[in-house]
């Protein structure tokens, strides 16, 4: 009833190719940002923003840039843990070689050095397609951790072979370091998620993310009618490796403000990231928010309810947790394959039509 | 009559058809020992309608491949212009102007209509990566210029209303018009039609006919077609091209073509319809 | 001889001798992606739970013994038997039987032509669910896997090389072991799918899902069987890696030493699998022997990928695969 | 843990938390994931010895003692939810059981003027108490434990112009000893190899093999998880004298030789407690926590070496409560105190006879300009046969000739990057 198109005629292509072209999702984006800018930086604590807000804001721009890649344009990549690694170490370097540069461009310049790396790590995808390819890109993942651990210049020398964040400051307000408050982090974090969030829309939504889409729907395809499968493929590496490289960047610098890249890195980061994108929906930057919201936050409600609440052992609760991620992921995919978009976008349809379905 | 490949003519329907814009010279191509083409030889005039037809099997997907640079010929050159043809990528051939529709019908299936037509005017727009990740200047100006030419097709065509549908929801029938106008909107010189009207009844049949002159007429655009149903050839083409067994066995006016004796015992003989 | 190479040589064997097992475990793979087109990321878990049962029986733990004391105030922990290890082995199969009946009836029948995403996104909540269910069932000690297989250095190798070469070779008898048993095991997996009635009509299953259903195979019955014959497949992977380390988490991750293989021989083909795998087993531990050393050691995690990677490069089909003709 | 779930869920439902006096302990346990088996008896021991003070002693100076537990699964991420979750209940000190999470925690926990206590794991240089305020890292440290191997080496033989091998995990963990094991390889004239094992660790064959060519006189592990036991089968099947294979603690529990069986036999590792359960105290756990059905585990892991390493941070975490106790004449003290108390410890043997744990561990006493004490190591030996280790060396000291000037120049360029000014 309240959720309707009818009426709200657009005049202009401009408007009709916005990014929210209904008004009442025009409104909601606008009330989200209002709240997430607005509100939630002044009732925020150490608790909300280190258990579920930082992560869940970094984790979104990690699952954008993968879903760029495996979700517009359709390559499956198994890499992210290490190019979100690439991105931590070039922040590192950045940042200690740069010390008066402020943090916010050495963020972006790592995602721009990820972007480099993960580029050259996609030439293989002009040969290798489908999980061939994903097993490929395992390649990147275990030689870049290893290569990180290996050689000393990237961490400085150091005897712990760890990288730890100075202190650094935005406005003259601490983001990096021991003395940040819950605040400043956040909305650090949320201003690179809301910058990466609308470049995505706006490749996506154009020529751009219309070729990614061709090679993804069928490349030879696309080939033949004029996207040129190697500048298409390479430029969502690349684009992909920006994003992932900003979030790998965040996460160490703010999230987590010391990080050793095997433990942090891994493999296992590659496969959580992927879930989201899957959970959440390929190609789809709602999704990619999604999926990092049930990831991030379903383990840490589910222990919430069974340790807090409930008083269960600890380890049992931990058990059950992965029984029931498990079953949940299972379910999901029986119920809607296409993942929570779909789900979002199949309830938005029948909220249009309400009450009158037929 | 016997033409030069600069002169023009005007058809009995009042069209202008000009000199020779692609020719195929002496192409041969070979699928490990299979020979799918055999030193196949035949032009395409500006303007004109060409079909080409054969039984199964006989390589006419691969000839229009092989026009498409899908397919490398282990023989035989195109002239594109009077120019021999350097080795070319698929999506190069796109850009010179030679646009084409599949067999099987190859649109995006996760795209909506539109979206999948805008396609066909990708190698029109060149903002850059920033601009269009920011949106601003020549990258929205572009999409909105371009929207406007695939807004005329899709009228053109008749499908307003699927505008925003998922291809993946459409029936055949309209996949291949959309299929139709992806290829449209790229204003091609040459387009190829993969048997544009395979698996229809004559209601859709009879549609796709009309919009093929349309196109050829309206726009001028030089038509190669494949194409199974024979009334359908004779009645829409100017000139034929016949294939057997990667052979060619006959080229000419639909009227040649029927009175042609080696055709009607390979093709008529065995007549599908 | 010069030293280095006679090393080389010792290196090369104990390469092949990884690679059967790489290869044991890359068939695990390859069987289910045949048949269903599902990649199982599960496999490896499949491993670490079958070997986790097969403690269990043979030292007659109380299954959940964990929460059932925590519920009910009890303290069992085990029945106070021990069973043999061939007949722990035998209802440690059946357990497996069962588990891919579940898997067939309650996931991946309602997932029947989904993409492949969709059905590896599946395999992965299943990997979850397993492991938690694991733990549950058999607590996450460390457990010590005994059944009776002979482990240490083979005298007679490292007596008769040392005759010829004045260097004795070390090749550990598990090794040798491991590698008979998976020789017959892929031998009785070929002999099974060629001459057996249901190996024919897994074959067909693989080749075309819907010929295959309209010649009257019944695919429910086909895809319990595959995924038992891996599940089979993970124990024999499972007891191998539980006797030398201990029946404990990291055994799920044996999966990833497959992955390369699973690329180099192609996930559909058998003899892909078994090629690849001594390729792989062979050639991370020659590059360890002789570039490691140069480059800081501990090559062999990312170098097995590497080497697939190049390979795959020049040829895309992989080993045994034909050259792909693309077809519009 | 022997009461009914329901029961325990009601109960918690009830008790909404009043306000009451307690010292709480936070303890980041890993009882699932890859290093399980390591975590859960460590977390035993932890909860066993408090649960014990409570029930024997009614607390610490009369405050009821509170152990907070927290699964972090080994997970970096999970133990920041972890230490975010239970600061706000008052955590006095906080043992993060992860070098990675630990690094997280430093520059965390000191803003938050909350302690840490990393016992033989966690960042070496932390010892330096004048940069790093509040991280301790008594009795010993990984560079104490690479020194305390070569020295025991050098008291079981002349150790120059011999072979020594160091077979680590490949990651910042392992990495520690190297430089400390390169220093003193200097001075005393032993050749040392490094040979990395990747994580996992669960193909070695590589490494053995290679061990096996080159003959190493003495191998030195630093291995974790599923590295250790296949190390330690793999050194059986090329028979090397177990005797002169030396792990580091975190190599030396009952889990890392028991897959091998009787060939793990003579197999060493290093120590800072003791090891077994013939002490006094054990008989107070027995009757106050595991009869009662209080234990927090399954009560069979009483006496191992991971439990009594557990029930030893135990153990100094309560006696620096003490100490703060004595210092501010407060029962119920804060974080802040807790520090205090835990820069003042002096832990002497009369003190561990009088708890019950009489030799248990090093005596020593903690300063301002110290956190990580005098570095006593002692060596442990495995017997197959009774299925225990026993000690085999006194604690005796590390050579902080060379480690002190390490850590200095770690702690100072931690100093420097993060601009934090030396106190004390």
């Amino acid at each position: 009833m309240f959720y309707r198109e009818a009426g709200d005629f657009k005049t202009s292509y401009t408007d009709d190719n916005q990014t929210f072209p209904i008004k009442f999702d025009r409104y909601r984006y606008y009330v989200v940002l209002a709240v997430a800018f607005g509100i939630i930086p002044f009732l925020i604590n150490d608790y909300w923003a280190n258990a579920f807000l930082l992560p869940f804001l970094i984790y979104s721009i990690a699952a954008i840039g993968l879903n760029i890649l495996t979700g517009y344009c359709g390559q499956v990549s198994l890499g992210t843990g290490g190019f979100m690694a690439v991105g931590a170490y070039a922040c590192y370097k950045l940042m200690t070689a740069f010390p008066d540069v402020n943090i916010f461009f050495h963020v972006i310049a790592a995602g721009g050095v990820t972007a480099i790396v993960c580029t050259a790590f996609g030439l293989p995808s002009l040969r290798i397609k489908g999980f061939y390819l994903a097993v490929a890109t395992l390649a990147a993942q275990f030689f870049l951790v290893w290569l990180f651990n290996k050689v000393s210049w990237f961490y400085n020398y150091s005897a712990s072979g760890q990288i730890n964040a100075p202190e650094r400051t935005v406005f003259g307000v601490p983001v990096t370091g021991a003395n940040t408050e819950a605040w400043a982090t956040y909305l650090f974090c949320l201003v690179f998620l809301a910058i990466s969030a609308i470049i995505a829309r706006n490749l996506t939504r154009g020529m751009q993310g219309r070729k990614w889409m061709a090679i993804r729907d069928m490349d030879i395809a696309a080939e033949i009618i004029g996207v040129n499968p190697m500048r298409a493929k390479l430029s969502a590496f690349a684009v992909s490796g920006f994003f992932i490289g900003i979030s790998g960047a965040l996460f160490f610098a703010v999230y987590l403000g010391a990080v050793e890249v095997g433990e942090v890195f891994g493999i296992q980061k590659s496969f959580l990231v992927l879930f989201m994108i899957i959970i959440g929906g390929l190609g789809s930057i709602f999704g990619s928010f999604a999926g990092a919201a049930f990831l991030v936050l379903l383990p840490v409600a589910l222990k919430l309810v069974g340790v807090d609440l409930l008083g269960w052992p600890t380890d049992i609760v931990a058990h059950i947790q992965l029984i029931i991620v498990g079953a949940l992921i299972i379910i999901f995919l029986i119920a809607e394959p296409h993942g929570i978009a779909q789900l979002w976008r199949v309830a938005k349809e029948k909220l249009r039509l309400w009450p009158f379905p037929h | 009559m016997m033409l030069d490949s600069t002169d023009s003519y005007v058809t009995e329907d009042g069209r202008t058809i000009g000199g020779v814009v692609m020719e195929m010279k002496n192409i041969t191509l070979r699928f490990g020992g299979v020979v799918a083409i055999k030193d196949i030889s035949f032009d395409i005039r500006e303007g004109e309608i060409r079909a080409i037809i054969g039984p199964n099997g006989a390589g006419k997907s691969s000839m229009l491949n092989v026009i498409s640079g899908f397919y490398v010929p282990q023989d035989g050159e195109v002239l594109f212009h009077g120019k021999p043809r350097p080795h070319m990528k698929p999506y190069e051939v796109a850009q010179q102007g030679i646009a084409r529709t599949f067999q099987n019908i190859a649109l995006f299936e996760g795209m909506t209509v539109l979206d999948n037509v805008m396609t066909g005017r990708l190698n029109k727009m060149n903002s850059g990566l920033l601009a269009q990740a920011i949106w601003r200047g020549k990258a929205e100006q572009e999409e909105i210029e371009n929207r406007e030419k695939a807004e005329k097709i899709i009228d053109f065509l008749e499908i307003q209303h699927i505008r925003k549908t998922p291809v993946a929801r459409l029936p055949y029938g309209l996949k291949k018009r959309v299929e139709l106008a992806r290829a449209l909107v790229s204003e091609p010189s040459i387009l190829l039609l993969d048997e544009p009207m395979a698996g229809m009844n004559v209601e859709e049949k009879e549609d796709m006919s009309r919009f093929i002159l349309d196109v050829n007429d309206e726009f001028g655009t030089t038509i190669a077609l494949i194409e199974h149903d024979m009334g359908v050839v004779m009645d829409l083409s100017d000139r034929v091209v016949v294939m057997d067994y990667g052979k060619k066995i006959g080229d000419g006016t639909p009227s040649d073509i029927r009175n042609n004796q080696a055709v009607i015992d390979a093709y008529l003989g065995v007549a599908h319809d | 001889m010069p030293e280095q190479l006679v090393f080389a040589m010792e290196v090369f064997l104990n390469g092949l001798m990884a690679g059967v097992l790489y290869a044991l475990v890359a068939l695990g793979f390859v069987l289910i992606f045949k048949a269903s087109g599902i990649f199982n990321y599960a496999q490896g878990v499949m491993a670490l739970f079958s070997a986790m049962t097969l403690v269990g029986i043979m030292k007659g733990q109380v299954p959940f013994a964990h929460v059932i004391n925590a519920i009910f105030g009890t303290d069992v922990h085990y029945f106070g038997w021990t069973v043999p290890a061939l007949l722990a082995i035998i209802l440690t199969v059946a357990v497996m039987v069962l588990f891919a009946w579940a898997v067939q009836k309650y996931i991946f029948r309602h997932l029947v032509g989904q993409e492949p995403i969709i059905l590896f996104m599946a395999t992965i909540g299943l990997a979850y669910f397993l492991e938690g269910v694991g733990d549950l069932m058999w607590n996450s000690e460390i457990k010590k896997l005994d059944v009776g297989l002979p482990q240490g250095i083979n005298e007679a190798i490292d007596n008769y090389t040392f005759n010829i070469f004045d260097y004795g070779f070390f090749i550990d008898n598990l090794d040798i072991v491991a590698t008979l048993i998976a020789a017959l095991l892929v031998g009785g997996l070929v002999i099974f799918s060629q001459y057996s009635k249901e190996g024919r009509a897994m074959r067909a299953v693989a080749d075309d899902h819907q010929a295959a259903l309209s010649v009257g195979v019944s695919l429910n019955f086909i895809w319990i069987m595959v995924w038992s014959v891996a599940g089979f497949v993970a124990l024999v992977a499972g007891i191998m890696w539980g006797t030398k380390s201990g029946v404990q988490f990291s055994l799920s991750l044996i999966a990833l030493k497959a992955l390369p293989v699973l690329m180099l021989g192609g996930f559909t083909s058998i003899p892909g699998a078994i090629v690849g795998g001594l390729i792989i087993g062979v050639g991370e531990k020659l590059f360890e022997f002789a570039i490691g050393p140069m480059v800081g050691g501990a090559t062999e995690n990312w170098f097995a990928y590497v080497l697939a990677l190049i390979f795959l490069v020049f040829r895309p089909q992989g080993l045994f695969g034909e050259k792909i003709i693309e077809r519009v | 843990m022997k009461m009914k779930l329901p029961a325990m869920a009601l109960s918690a439902l009830m008790i909404a938390s009043p306000v009451m006096a307690d010292l709480v302990f936070p303890s980041l346990s890993y009882r699932t994931g890859p290093y399980a088996a390591g975590g859960i008896p460590f977390a035993d021991g932890y909860a066993d010895y408090f649960t014990m003070l409570n029930a024997r002693d009614g607390g610490i100076g009369g405050v009821e003692a509170r152990v907070l537990e927290c699964e972090t699964g080994y997970n970096t991420e999970k133990g920041v939810e972890c230490y975010e979750s239970t600061k706000g209940e008052g955590a006095l000190v906080y043992q993060p059981l992860s070098t990675g999470i630990t690094y997280q925690l430093i520059p965390k926990a000191t803003a938050d003027g909350i302690a840490i206590h990393s016992m033989g794991y966690g960042r070496t240089s932390a010892a330096n108490g004048k940069v790093f305020s509040n991280v301790f890292n008594y009795p010993a440290n990984y560079w104490n434990g690479a020194s305390g191997a070569v020295n025991y080496l050098m008291s079981q033989g002349d150790i120059s112009g011999k072979k020594v091998a160091l077979v680590y995990h490949n990651s910042a963990y392992g990495k520690e000893p190297i430089r400390t094991l390169e220093e003193l390889s200097a001075k005393h004239g032993y050749d040392l190899t490094l040979i990395p094992v990747d994580h996992p660790g669960q193909e070695q064959k590589s490494q053995w093999l290679q061990i096996r060519r080159e003959k190493p006189d003495y191998v030195i592990m630093y291995g974790w998880g599923v590295m250790n036991q296949v190390a330690v089968q793999e050194a059986a099947n090329i028979r090397f004298n177990m005797e002169n294979f030396i792990g580091i603690w975190w190599s030396g529990s009952e889990n890392d030789v028991l897959p091998a069986g009787d060939k793990a036999n003579g197999y060493k590792a290093l120590t800072f407690h003791g090891v077994g359960s013939d002490f006094p105290v054990f008989a107070d756990i027995q009757k106050h926590v595991v009869d009662t059905g209080s234990a927090a585990g399954a009560g069979d892991q009483i006496g191992t070496v991971l439990y009594n390493r557990g029930l030893y941070a135990a153990m100094l975490a309560a006696e620096a409560v003490k100490t703060a106790q004595e210092i501010h004449g407060v029962a119920d003290i804060n974080p802040a105190q807790m520090r205090d108390g835990m820069e003042a410890l002096e832990i002497t043997e009369e003190k561990m006879a009088g708890l019950g744990l009489p030799g248990f561990g090093p005596s020593f006493k903690v300063s301002c300009e110290n956190h990580g004490g005098p570095g006593l190591v002692g060596m442990t030996q495995w017997d197959a046969a009774a299925k225990t280790w026993s000690l085999v060396s006194d604690f005796s000291e590390s050579d902080m000739d060379v480690i002190q000037p390490l850590i200095d120049a770690d702690s100072m360029a931690y100093a420097a990057e993060n601009k934090i000014e030396a106190g004390c």
